[in-house]
């Protein structure tokens, strides 16, 4: 269990340095560029020689922050992040912790991660850190409900909240292609909701640094920084693997009934590499919006949860039971 | 300044000290804002952080000198400001330029309107959250850079202009990578709509934002694009032309809105006015002397003497007050940012923080021509 | 209107103005206490109209200063610089025309600044460049800096 | 001492712990982080218990529910950073006195109380009982209406707070 978890956490920092590298690129190629290309093949050790700078940086407290807090919130963010990792069905038959309200369980520590924003935010007293803490308290506690609705849609269909259980519903086919439209719209909202919940471009308000110069963190430097940075990428494997195995069939093949020969072709395929097709899919979208959106607006954001999303998610749900009762689906 | 008397002191008001070092303002300018939760109460401008008193510096300089401290001033537009001050002179003296001359200067400063957009462009992008517009439009810029530098020798403070003409004649590649770039141009517009302007983040963002009507963009003295957008029509190339802007086709784009929104479209339709005037005149380049005969040592008569010119944020005024000798007994440079700046107060009054830099972004400041 | 014109209608306002044609535009030198009541006539008059206030500066002719407004109708189309002079070099005051053109207020700071003109009925004048407690104001014939380097 | 009883003395006095410092602490903020702690605390001996459901709905509900909504409502109040006042002292004597004495009367209560263990019906805290027990509407049932009510009355509330509300007049 012990070797498992530090295999693990090792894993998420080398996953965190792939993250950092992809984003890189990604932003390279949207943006005309070439990207990281001096340090290793590629550019592949940029993010290396970050981490490396980033050690080396001198951890400055403000004089004014509330250091205990201070100190402490780069920790509550990665830990948070970190615990959300543990249900995650990596490959088929490989499963960390197969916990029977895996869903819950994950929409409940996520939102533990605001509070180690508005900690940081707090605790650095400077009021551009305080405008971003509290930007992200309003959008955190609201997005949820949005994410927390399109989960319930599938645990409605599926019958479970169960990760491994939901997977395995998924065998004759993914959720989102089984569940017709209501299940799509669930999956858009809740790639746009997660999108929000990880303060992630175009709504990275609490750090916003046109506006805020860094919002909640910028009094950090250092290893601090670089914690912070580390769970935004952490959060962000998480909410896609979540939405992979959640609407896309986790580890699950791609089958189409009656095709038993592409079916087979489709077995041969290893499961681990389904899964973080799957993710990585989705991260580049996440990635995609960033760099090609422009920012909302503080109520406009509010806007779009209260009076689009969150109604639009209600009747969704509606009708997804409804389609699970009728049994309309697939 | 922080020591002194202050107007947003009110009991339980948030105060925040946007920049001298903050992102948004592009450079050292110092807003303190007075807010209720995000919303804007007040905002009160303090400057001075580059402070260079160009116009104490002007006194000592001659007239042939004086000219190039302005392209320091407002840096995108370095050309405009050049001319300008070249026009006062030519004024004073009486002296007109050659017509291959007017026609080079007229295609400079077009070519650094489009610059300067581009730039502008770039960064409004930037500060409203969206990083990749900006390597776009340098795309572009960085070109129409290159064309400058290849005539002149410089990128961004060129100090080509001379009273009488420019300093020397055009590059022979010139029309040819002029058309070029125009062409290029022409041809990645739809990528400029497809990433901002289609965007309906960013058109909500703008709409309805920073409204400015037109009885206050003219007693804030606004000019250029900011006041435009409010429907005053001030476009010193048709009010006041100079330089042969009256023979050639151009529209003054006009927009009746006042908000950030219409701001973005003036300056978006006056790129496409530069590349009109620009294919009208590139082919067609007087041949001739390149400079006018003047004096070694310029003597303006006794008197003053105003030149208004259009940059790319508005109404440059060069102010000289001579005594006959041969520097400026007194220099004066309207600049059109530091009357923009003023009605920013005015614009962002009940806005939200995210707001004032959409509003920053459209009114497109440049703060070494507000701390000349 | 020409700037015969002008000059007829503003005689007939203020008989104690005096002319100077040799620019570009018509000036009209006024005493400094004249200027508000001459200003409000310029601003709301129908046939003035001068609803552009362009440019605000000053001059220091070492015996007085002069302040200089630049004034143009977007209406009409005319333009007019209004030059007040300011005798009293040691502790020079004029009334501020913020009532009148909002542009005033930065520029008038600026002036406040650098020639050191109190502007009276000003919302907030203060030093806009320089720092609180600066010494003398620079843009002064008489202005000598300590600090500077002789090259 | 196996490493279960370990870990539960280990939660235990992070709550307790915890408890002790929101109510010493002098600064407002630090006080709802250490309430937090606590709640955490008791998360994890819910989960330690392996009623992973009970664990994650105390997770969602107090700590990401309330106590964000705690620490929004204390960012917004001006003098957050600031220490509190000292206590009256009479107010530490009644506090002190009103612990002490639900201290007491929560042991005399499990004192008197004799615990038997049930080994005939184990129910098994799935989530699927859990809700079936919620629509039941046999004995222990009714579950889900009393809950509905409950969001009736807090949508009440919030209805109240919101006519009680006073709009600024604009100036």
């Amino acid at each position: 269990m012990v070797i498992t978890g530090v295999c693990l956490l090792a894993f998420l920092v080398v996953l965190c340095f792939f993250l950092g590298y992809m984003e890189r690129k990604v932003a390279a190629f949207m943006e005309i560029r070439l990207g990281p290309n001096r340090v290793g093949p590629k550019g592949s050790m940029q993010i290396v020689a970050d981490t490396v700078k980033l050690l080396f940086k001198e951890g400055l407290t403000p004089d004014g922050a509330d250091k205990f807090l201070f100190n402490l919130a780069p920790f509550i963010v990665v830990i948070t992040s970190m615990l959300v990792v543990a249900p995650i069905a990596y490959a088929r038959d490989f499963q960390l912790w197969d916990i029977n309200i895996g869903v819950l369980y994950v929409s409940s520590i996520s939102s533990m991660a605001v509070i180690g924003i508005l900690m940081a935010g707090w605790s650095s007293s400077n009021k551009y850190s305080l405008i971003g803490a509290m930007r992200s308290g309003a959008q955190i506690v609201s997005y949820e409900l949005s994410i927390g609705l399109s989960l319930i849609s599938i645990v409605i269909l599926s019958g479970s909240l169960q990760l491994s259980e939901i997977i395995e519903s998924q065998a004759n086919g993914w959720w989102i292609f089984k569940g017709h439209i209501p299940v799509i719209i669930s999956f858009v909202i809740f790639i746009i909701a997660s999108t929000a919940e990880i303060n992630r471009a175009p709504f990275d308000l609490t750090e916003a640094e046109q506006e805020l110069t860094g919002g909640f963190h910028t009094e950090y430097a250092g290893m601090k920084f670089a914690m912070f940075l580390l769970s935004e990428y952490i959060n962000l494997f998480v909410v896609s693997a979540i939405a992979a195995t959640i609407f896309l069939g986790g580890w699950m093949p791609f089958h189409i009934g009656g095709l038993d020969a592409f079916n087979h072709i489709m077995d041969y395929i290893p499961s681990s590499i389904w899964f973080f097709g799957k993710t990585f899919l989705i991260i580049f979208i996440i990635m995609w919006f960033r760099w090609t959106f422009p920012r909302l607006r503080i109520d406009q954001l509010l806007n779009l949860e209260w009076k689009y999303l969150l109604p639009i998610s209600m009747v969704n749900i509606l009708l997804v039971t409804a389609m699970a009762i009728m049994g309309w689906h697939f | 300044m922080l020591l002194g008397q202050d107007h947003i002191t009110e009991e339980g008001e948030f105060v925040i000290n946007m920049g001298p070092q903050h992102p948004a303002t592009h450079g050292v300018l110092h807003l303190k804002i007075g807010l209720d939760g995000e919303t804007i109460k007040k905002i009160e401008p303090h400057l001075g952080y580059i402070h260079r008193s160009i116009e104490k510096m002007c006194e000592q300089l001659s007239y042939r000198q004086f000219i190039f401290t302005t392209s320091r001033m407002d840096y995108l537009s370095a050309h405009i400001n050049n001319q300008a001050c070249v026009l006062a002179v030519e004024k004073a003296l009486q002296v007109e330029a050659t017509p291959r001359a007017k026609a080079i200067r007229v295609l400079m400063a077009e070519l650094t309107r489009l610059a300067s957009h581009q730039l502008w462009w770039a960064c409004m992008g930037l500060d409203l959250g969206a990083v990749t517009p900006f390597f776009y439009a340098f795309r572009e810029r960085e070109a129409i850079n290159t064309i400058i530098e290849e005539t002149c020798g410089t990128r961004l403070t060129q100090n080509y202009m001379v009273p009488g003409g420019v300093m020397m004649d055009i590059h022979p590649n010139f029309q040819k990578r002029v058309k070029e770039v125009l062409k290029q141009i022409k041809e990645k517009a739809h990528e400029y709509d497809e990433l901002l302007t289609g965007n309906v983040i960013f058109q909500q963002r703008l709409k309805g934002v920073g409204y400015l009507s037109k009885e206050d963009a003219v007693s804030y003295g606004c000019s250029g694009p900011t006041a435009r957008a409010s429907g005053v029509s001030c476009d010193v190339r048709k009010l006041f032309p100079y330089d042969g802007y009256e023979q050639l086709k151009f529209d003054e784009i006009l927009n009746t809105e006042g908000d950030s929104w219409a701001r973005y479209l003036v300056r978006l339709g006056e790129m496409k006015q530069s590349i009109s005037i620009i294919e009208q005149l590139i082919d067609n380049i007087p041949e001739g002397d390149f400079q006018a005969k003047t004096k070694n040592v310029i003597k303006l008569p006794k008197g003053d003497f105003y030149q208004r010119v259009e940059t790319a944020r508005g109404e440059l005024g060069v102010y000289i007050v001579s005594d006959g000798g041969a520097t400026p007994y007194r220099c004066k440079f309207r600049s059109p940012n530091f009357s923009n700046l003023s009605a920013i107060p005015k614009m962002a009054e009940g806005a939200k923080i995210g707001d004032l830099v959409a509003i920053m972004a459209t009114v497109d400041l440049v703060i070494p021509d507000i701390d000349r | 209107m020409t700037n015969e014109e002008l000059k007829y209608s503003i005689t007939e306002l203020l008989p104690v103005a005096t002319y100077d044609e040799s620019g570009e535009f018509l000036n009209i030198i006024i005493p400094s206490d004249e200027l508000i009541p001459l200003m409000k006539e310029l601003r709301s008059k129908k046939e003035f109209d001068f609803d552009y206030l362009f440019c605000l500066t000053c001059i220091d002719w070492k015996d007085h200063l002069m302040m200089v407004y630049h004034l143009l109708s977007k209406v009409h189309k005319h333009c007019i610089v209004v030059k007040a002079k300011i005798t009293d070099i040691q502790n020079p005051k004029i009334e501020s025309v913020n009532c009148i053109w909002k542009t005033a207020e930065l520029n008038e700071d600026e002036v406040y600044d650098l020639f050191g003109i109190r502007f009276l009925n000003h919302p907030n004048l203060r030093r806009l460049f320089l720092e609180e407690d600066w010494k003398g104001f620079p843009l002064r014939k008489n202005y000598v800096d300590e600090n500077m380097i002789k090259l | 001492m196996s490493a279960s009883t370990i870990i539960f003395y280990i939660l235990s006095a992070i709550i307790v712990g915890g408890g002790l410092l929101a109510v010493t602490a002098r600064k407002i903020f630090r006080a709802a982080v250490f309430l937090l702690f606590s709640l955490i605390g008791i998360a994890g001996l819910y989960f330690y218990m392996n009623y992973e459901f009970l664990g994650a709905v105390q997770i969602v509900v107090y700590v990401g529910g309330i106590i964000v909504l705690i620490i929004f409502s204390i960012l917004l109040t001006a003098e957050s950073g600031s220490d509190m006042k000292k206590p009256a002292l009479s107010r530490i004597l009644f506090s002190a006195l009103a612990t002490i004495f639900a201290c007491a009367l929560t042991l005399w209560l499990i004192k008197q109380h004799t615990f038997h263990v049930n080994e005939s019906t184990i129910i098994e805290p799935s989530v699927r009982n859990i809700g079936r027990q919620m629509l039941s509407t046999t004995e222990h049932g009714y579950i889900l209406p009393f809950e509905v009510v409950s969001i009736l009355l807090l949508a009440a509330m919030i209805g109240c707070i919101v006519i009680a509300i006073k709009i600024k007049p604009k100036t």
